[in-house]
């Protein structure tokens, strides 16, 4: 019994920054119908920032996000324009593909730079203890992070005139333009925001697990399963569909090997695609 | 088509006329490597191994075969850390390379694969990296293995447990791939055979990064001592989820990636944790040829700034069994250096080799033992490894049991 | 005759390799209401979006107050004033009545009047005020209609485009649109037309085109052109 | 004259807005058959309807005496009944004849491959199109398109014909051309049509009768002459005449 | 079909495939034209999937790694011949592909492609965890499996050999899938799937045919495949990356074509062994490709094959 609750309770936490890592995903699809497979690479670039601002220039952990968000930002306008402002408006194919040679480039020029071996950011905080179960206070304090994260992205889209804009570009692209709205200045920078909540989540998972180039690739393929789960291009969905996943890894875990858990996950993830192409958390909505 | 047939007549012309030169003077050794990929970090030392071998053999004048000299050439590929085109390559080595002896891939998959073609071409391979057995298994030949097999790994780790608590409760976790549940198989029926307790048993993916939830099963348990592990990457990252969480455990013996020097970057997280190794530079073999292990660690350390681990070591030490058997032979055909192969049971540096020369288990490692090293805390409390077991090969007392922590 | 604010000089224009206008002539006058007829796939849709900037100009020019626009973009002439409602109303269905019109007034010229704006898109349209926190997404079609209008007043528009005003909607509430329309027309504003209610639109306007296979065939002072046995016969099928 | 088709009572909500509400007619074999209304009356949901690509939330619709409710299209127009579509819907990637043929292969007709190019070519010739057989049907004008449907439909050797606005953005030498087409249609193959038209004229002068929609409800059905006439009709499908002279009169 | 210019290409190139290699005896080239051959199953399949159906299949090697398993179990554990093993793998997974089929292809777009993606996951980490496949330890090949066909040496020849034939098959198949009334409603649904249902053809039926059929040869392939490798495991398999290469391969010749197809594949494999081995390269070999490919995608859509036909319309006909 003990077991499944503190099963429970990691999982909600490992999966608010799933939720977190799946924002950026989502984000970008809602607004431009891109599936940005230069997703897993980006949270690696944010592990790897972290790494950079933590173990190399000493700052706080917490601190070093800011500036990771920032570099986010700028390095997914940059690859806006680069790779994705072309393909905007043509066949799935395209834009998968762009992002996907996006991929290759930036995990080639990482591999040569820090190899694939892992990274560690020795760092931790001292945590909640209970009947010999410890969770550790990073992630206590990343997954609070992770939720505020979300939160401010909330708040940018919804309170903000900038924010507002992202979500009419994403609902009626050419009436946002009829309006006098920069819609691909308005892509861009919402493939930047996607980008920079990709990298903090990166940087955020840095703070508790080590890490290589590759680590992004797993995080990528949970963020599909916890878009699906959320529903794509919902990012207030992909929150509660991280801690969904969470809850399900955590849930599962005492049941049956964990060998077994991406089995059940992209089981699911299939099968939920099927049953409810719009996501879990869109039904009962009109669409 | 055309420009194809073009292509295959200038690579041959290119080989024809390289090929004089080649057998003249230099030796050539091909292998590949994973210098992409998952197995970079494991492959990586393995390669710089090969290369310290290579430099010391050509500057002391090279191998010695008869009355000539041969120089040593690697000539190496990246195969990406996968099987896809190691056939391709390794026949490439073999054909338009002209690599006279192959060393192995990194790991048992890896290897397995480019066995299929250096077998055909009667290439005799000296596997370094690739522990799983059922490898030499297979009706080879010519395959030599370096390595202590992996049923064999976590023997150490449980005789200490046997000595020091055998009543201790055992969780085996290990990575689910290939050469881990290798070990752990070997590991279970060993425990079963002392005697000893496992009340846990459980594999996770390989490319796991949250360890929370299956932590937390080890604590359900009740187990005490913890053995088990798989790669680099997932290895270091148990060792530091275990401690994030504040598991209480007497023992800890993870394989693989607590004998990286890297892994004394996880801090408190790597004190006490053990590893069974292959080698490790403070063991004090007395070798009946080439380097002792205190000048194999001093030229490493000189040629690269850090320690050799054991898969630096096992390069080396391929090269050198090789080298050994080249001039034992005199001569570098096949069958007179796989004879002298076969016959060989000494001691290096690295430890006793000596292979199994059955039909049914050719090339496998019989002669070889694991010995069992432990993060400790040393002068100025860095992080340094000491080998704690077998006694005989000591060179610090165990650290048994580890420090607890107050929940 | 007032200025001439708006004018398409010979414009071609199409879809793909798809041509659909060939070489169409037509100027808006300031304060006037002028309307485009024609019959369906005569390209009067695809005149505004060349107007407007969402189609490509293949030849000719498109000058708005004396200045020629024809290669800016679809946003950067909206940001001047050239503002459409387009066909099929193309709200933010996920956002609310507010945020559309907030979005209306993105351009920096318009935002300045955003107070007076909202004020007076209330007036006209009570039961925008009423719902304002109401998505976009939910209202029924006559109300789209009107949020659709109110987001392009939002916008501060010198010259309102606007298609297919009554399109799919119920006779009262076409009545009262159009009521609204002449009201912004007194009040000064400068209006482009397209209508398929070829009767309230023509007896509205001030002056006509008549599109025929991407030309304009007749144009002139709307009482004259809903006088001309052609158009009627054409268009009205009577 | 036999019933082809009889639609009852059929009804379809979207979202709880009624699409279509009760709509209840028949046609006879050889007939054609008017549907008009405003825009937005929900004819063309009928049409999407009838021939099965979406499903109605009630009634039951019968062709050639078999119920073919919420049956798929591809399984209606094996049966005999085709349709073209408002906003065109060419094969961009392939050849008009290709377009053609897979009408002519997978409709009622169902012919074979080496058979169906030939039948396909032999429509094209009825629209005028064979002479553009092998160009991409992407490249069509939006007239060439628009024939280019009815020939695709037309090579399925369908029983009862839906038009969707066949002739809408066509200039004045195409809608005669096309109205011949028509006729030839019902008069030399026997082919019974559905059309919904805005041309007045053209609806009137080719229609046996007409039915019109409002709102998603039956106003009216008649020989032409009597809907000609229809007050209530001519309000809302043409708009009130009178109405403008109101709105100016209320300001 | 043997009237179709086409056809005859087809056989020069299974022709020069087993010609060159063959009288030369060169064990290299022979190497690298069997990956390229094994590419070209990979594409020219897929090809049925996306350039004929317009459905992105992102998971497609999941066949391969499939058919590989089930063969490889056939040949270790019952001892089967491998032709009986690979056919009997190809049958089985197109079956499993016709099953999948009719629940996954009711969905589109990028959603199908996700799909796909999820499917090659879920049934690698379930072989993972397989133990009669040998779990994550895969299956190792004895050389004894080889004497039948000669021992290894041989052995790999006669694969070369099959492995080509199956690519000569793969080809003929898109040709004559391309020239049968199958094949025109499969380029409908992809043009406009819901004008191809009103035109009659039966979607979901079609779909899933199709995707059961280019299921079948990566299937048999990959039994050949992994025999000749002489071991299995799951990360080779279910190798997301060389799934999505496929798709690079493809669009790299020109989607749709089967010359663009085969093409893409082939220089695709040259390309990227070069890059490996070549020594200013070797390094940055995952960045060049990947400049390579965006450019691709940037500037030139249509793929090899797309520039060609604008040049050189004629082509249409002989290059197909």
């Amino acid at each position: 019994m003990y077991d499944l609750v503190a099963s429970l309770a990691s999982g909600v936490l490992v999966g608010a920054i799933y939720g977190l890592a799946a924002i950026g995903l989502s984000l970008i699809f809602g607004v431009m119908k891109v599936i940005n497979l230069t997703h897993g690479a980006m949270i690696a670039l944010g592990m790897f920032a972290l790494y950079f601002f933590v173990s190399v220039l000493g700052f706080n952990p917490y601190v070093s996000l800011l500036p990771i968000v920032a570099g986010g930002f700028v390095v997914g306008v940059m690859v806006y324009w680069i790779a994705v402002n072309r393909v905007i408006g043509s066949s799935d194919l395209m834009s998968l593909l762009a992002t996907f040679a996006m991929n290759m480039i930036i995990i080639g020029v990482g591999t040569a730079l820090w190899t694939t071996s892992p990274y560690n950011v020795d760092f931790s905080l001292p945590g909640i203890s209970w009947h010999g179960y410890t969770i550790p206070g990073t992630q206590i304090v990343a997954a609070a992070l992770a939720i505020v994260i979300a939160g401010l992205l909330y708040v940018f889209l919804y309170h903000t005139r900038t924010g507002k804009a992202v979500r009419a570009v994403a609902s009626n692209r050419q009436a946002a333009e009829l309006m006098g709205i920069p819609t691909r200045r308005i892509l861009a920078i919402a493939f930047g925001l996607g980008i920079a909540v990709a990298g903090a989540a990166g940087a955020l998972i840095a703070t508790l697990f080590p890490f290589t180039i590759l680590s992004g690739g797993s995080y990528e393929l949970k963020s599909f399963v916890v878009t699906v789960l959320g529903g794509l291009g919902n990012p207030a969905g992909a929150l509660a569909g991280g801690i969904l996943l969470g809850l399900i890894e955590g849930g599962v875990a005492p049941f049956v090997d964990v060998s077994w858990t991406p089995v059940i996950e992209f089981s699911l993830f299939v099968l939920i695609l099927i049953a409810f192409p719009a996501g879990l958390f869109r039904i009962g909505k009109n669409h | 088509m055309l420009r194809m047939s073009a292509m295959a007549v200038t690579l041959t012309c290119a080989v024809l006329l390289a090929a004089p030169f080649a057998q003249a003077k230099t030796l050539t050794i091909g292998f590949t490597t994973s210098e992409t990929g998952k197995l970079n970090a494991d492959s990586k030392p393995q390669l710089l191994g090969f290369e310290l071998w290579r430099d010391q053999v050509n500057t002391a004048g090279g191998i010695k075969v008869g009355s000539k000299h041969y120089k040593v050439a690697l000539k190496y590929y990246d195969d990406q850390s996968s099987a896809g085109r190691v056939q391709q390559l390794y026949s490439r080595l073999i054909l338009q390379d002209n690599a006279d002896f192959l060393f192995s891939p990194y790991s048992s998959g890896l290897t397995a694969t480019a066995a299929v073609v250096s077998e055909q071409f009667g290439k005799i391979m000296i596997t370094t990296g690739a522990a799983e057995g059922k490898t030499y298994r297979l009706g080879n030949k010519h395959l030599f293995q370096l390595y202590t097999p992996a049923d064999k790994y976590l023997k150490s780790a449980l005789d200490v447990i046997k000595a020091k608590s055998p009543k201790a409760k055992i969780a085996l976790i290990y990575s689910n791939d290939g050469f881990s549940s290798a070990v752990a198989k070997g590991a279970l029926a060993n425990a079963k055979r002392m005697g000893l307790h496992v009340v846990f048993d459980e594999s996770y993916a390989s490319d796991t990064t949250d360890f929370g939830p299956i932590i937390n099963k080890i604590v359900a348990s009740g187990a005490n001592v913890l053995i088990g592990g798989g790669h680099y990457a997932d290895g270091s990252t148990l060792a530091r989820q275990l401690h994030d969480k504040k598991v209480n455990l007497h023992f800890i013996s993870l394989l693989v990636a607590p004998d990286i020097p890297k892994f004394a970057n996880l801090g408190e997280a790597a004190l006490g944790v053990t590893v069974p190794s292959q080698w490790e530079h403070s063991v004090g073999y007395k070798p009946d040829f080439g380097v002792a292990p205190s000048a194999f660690t001093k030229a490493f350390e000189a040629k690269y700034g850090n320690q050799p681990g054991y898969h630096a070591a096992g390069g080396y030490a391929a090269g050198l069994v090789l080298q050994h058997a080249i001039e034992k032979a005199g001569s570098i055909k096949t069958a007179a250096v796989t004879k002298a192969l076969n016959g060989m049971n000494a001691m290096t540096f690295y430890g006793r080799v000596h292979f199994a020369t059955g039909a049914g288990d050719h090339g496998l490692q019989i002669g070889h033992d694991m010995v069992l090293a432990q993060w400790q805390k040393g002068a100025n409390n860095k992080l340094v490894s000491q080998v704690v077991w077998p006694a005989s090969a000591q060179t610090a007392p165990i650290l048994y049991p580890l420090k607890t922590f107050a929940h | 005759m007032s200025q001439s604010i708006l004018q398409l000089e010979n414009v071609e224009s199409g879809y793909g390799e798809v041509q659909v206008l060939w070489g169409v002539s037509l100027s808006v006058h300031a304060h006037y209401l002028t309307t485009v007829v024609g019959a369906n796939g005569a390209g009067k849709t695809t005149t505004l979006r060349a107007a407007i900037g969402s189609n490509k100009v293949w030849a000719g020019r498109v000058v708005f107050e004396d200045d020629d626009v024809t290669a800016l973009s679809a946003h950067d002439k909206a940001r001047r004033g050239l503002v459409l409602v387009p066909e099929g109303r193309q709200l933010f269905a996920d956002m609310s009545v507010e945020e559309n019109l907030e979005m209306g007034a993105f351009s920096p010229r318009a935002r300045t009047h955003y107070r007076k704006n909202l004020e007076r898109v209330f007036g006209f349209f009570p039961r925008l005020a009423e719902r304002r926190q109401q998505k976009a997404g939910t209202f029924s079609g006559g109300e789209q209609q009107m949020l659709a209008v109110g987001r392009g007043l939002m916008a501060d528009p010198k010259v309102l485009i606007i298609d297919e005003l009554s399109l799919g909607l119920s006779p009262l509430l076409t009545q009262q649109l159009f009521a609204t329309l002449r009201e912004l027309k007194q009040a000064g504003l400068t209006i482009l037309l397209v209508e398929q209610n070829v009767h309230l639109a023509l007896a509205l306007s001030d002056y006509a085109y008549v599109l025929t296979e991407g030309r304009v065939g007749i144009e002139g002072p709307a009482h004259e052109v809903a006088q001309n046995p052609d158009v009627r016969k054409a268009y009205l099928g009577m | 004259m036999s019933e082809l088709l009889k639609v009852s009572e059929v009804g379809k909500n979207f979202g709880g807005v009624r699409a279509v509400h009760a709509v209840s007619f028949h046609i006879d074999e050889g007939e054609i058959f008017g549907l008009i209304g405003p825009n937005g009356a929900g004819k063309t949901t009928l049409f999407n309807l009838i021939n099965g690509v979406i499903r109605p939330d009630a009634g039951r619709i019968v062709f050639r005496g078999q119920d073919i409710t919420g049956l798929p299209p591809y399984r209606v127009v094996r049966l005999g009944l085709a349709r073209t579509h408002q906003i065109v819907k060419p094969l961009n990637d392939m050849t008009v004849l290709d377009n053609v043929t897979v009408g002519a292969c997978f409709g009622a007709a169902n012919l074979a491959l080496k058979a169906a190019r030939p039948a396909a070519r032999e429509v094209l010739k009825l629209v005028n199109l064979d002479n553009r057989a092998d160009q991409l049907a992407g490249e069509l004008n939006i007239a060439g398109k628009k024939r280019l449907e009815i020939a695709r439909a037309v090579a399925a050797r369908p029983a009862l014909l839906l038009l969707d606005e066949t002739l809408a953005g066509l200039n004045p030498t195409e809608v005669t051309h096309m109205i011949a087409v028509v006729r030839r249609l019902r008069d030399e193959y026997g082919i019974a049509i559905l059309m919904i038209e805005h041309l007045m004229q053209v609806i009137m002068d080719l229609s046996d009768r007409i039915l019109v929609l409002n709102f998603g409800e039956m106003l009216a059905e008649g020989p032409p002459a009597e809907i000609a006439n229809n007050t209530a009709v001519i309000e809302a499908y043409l708009g009130d005449p009178d109405l403008a002279h109101k709105i100016l009169g209320t300001a | 079909m043997y009237k179709r210019p086409f056809f005859w290409i087809v056989l020069a190139v299974i022709a020069a495939f087993v010609l060159v290699p063959g009288i030369s005896g060169d064990v290299g080239l022979r190497e690298s034209l069997l990956l390229g051959a094994v590419y070209i199953v990979l594409a020219s399949n897929l090809n049925l999937m996306i350039g004929y159906t317009g459905y992105v299949n992102f998971g497609n090697i999941a066949f391969f790694g499939l058919g590989g398993y089930i063969g490889m179990y056939l040949v270790t554990a019952l001892h089967w011949s491998v032709w009986l093993a690979s056919a009997v793998a190809g049958a089985s997974v197109s079956l499993f592909a016709l099953l999948l089929g009719l629940g996954i292809l009711r969905l589109r777009g990028a959603y199908f492609a996700l799909a796909t993606i999820g499917i090659n996951e879920a049934v690698k980490a379930a072989v993972s965890n397989f133990s009669p496949f040998g779990g994550a330890s895969g299956m190792y090949l004895s050389f004894s499996s080889f004497a039948p066909l000669g021992g290894p040496r041989h052995a790999l020849w006669i694969i070369y050999f099959a492995i080509v034939v199956l690519m000569g098959a793969s080809l003929l198949l898109s040709l004559a899938i391309k020239n049968s009334k199958f094949g025109l409603g499969l380029f409908a649904i992809r043009e406009d799937e819901d004008a191809a249902i009103v035109l009659g053809v039966r979607a979901p039926w079609y779909k899933s045919a199709i995707f059961a059929l280019s299921a079948f040869l990566p299937a048999m392939v990959g039994t050949l495949y992994f025999f000749k490798n002489g071991v299995i495991l799951p990360e080779q398999a279910f190798d997301l990356t060389l799934s999505i290469e496929a798709i690079v391969m493809l669009m790299l010749g020109g989607q749709g074509t089967i010359f663009g197809a085969a093409f893409g594949a082939f220089v695709y494999e040259q390309f990227r062994g070069f890059l490996l081995v070549s020594p200013l390269f070797s390094q940055f070999q995952l960045v060049v490709a990947g400049i390579l490919l965006l450019a691709i995608v940037l500037f030139l859509p249509g793929g090899f094959m797309g520039w060609v036909y604008r040049k050189l319309p004629r082509l249409r006909k002989v290059l197909e």
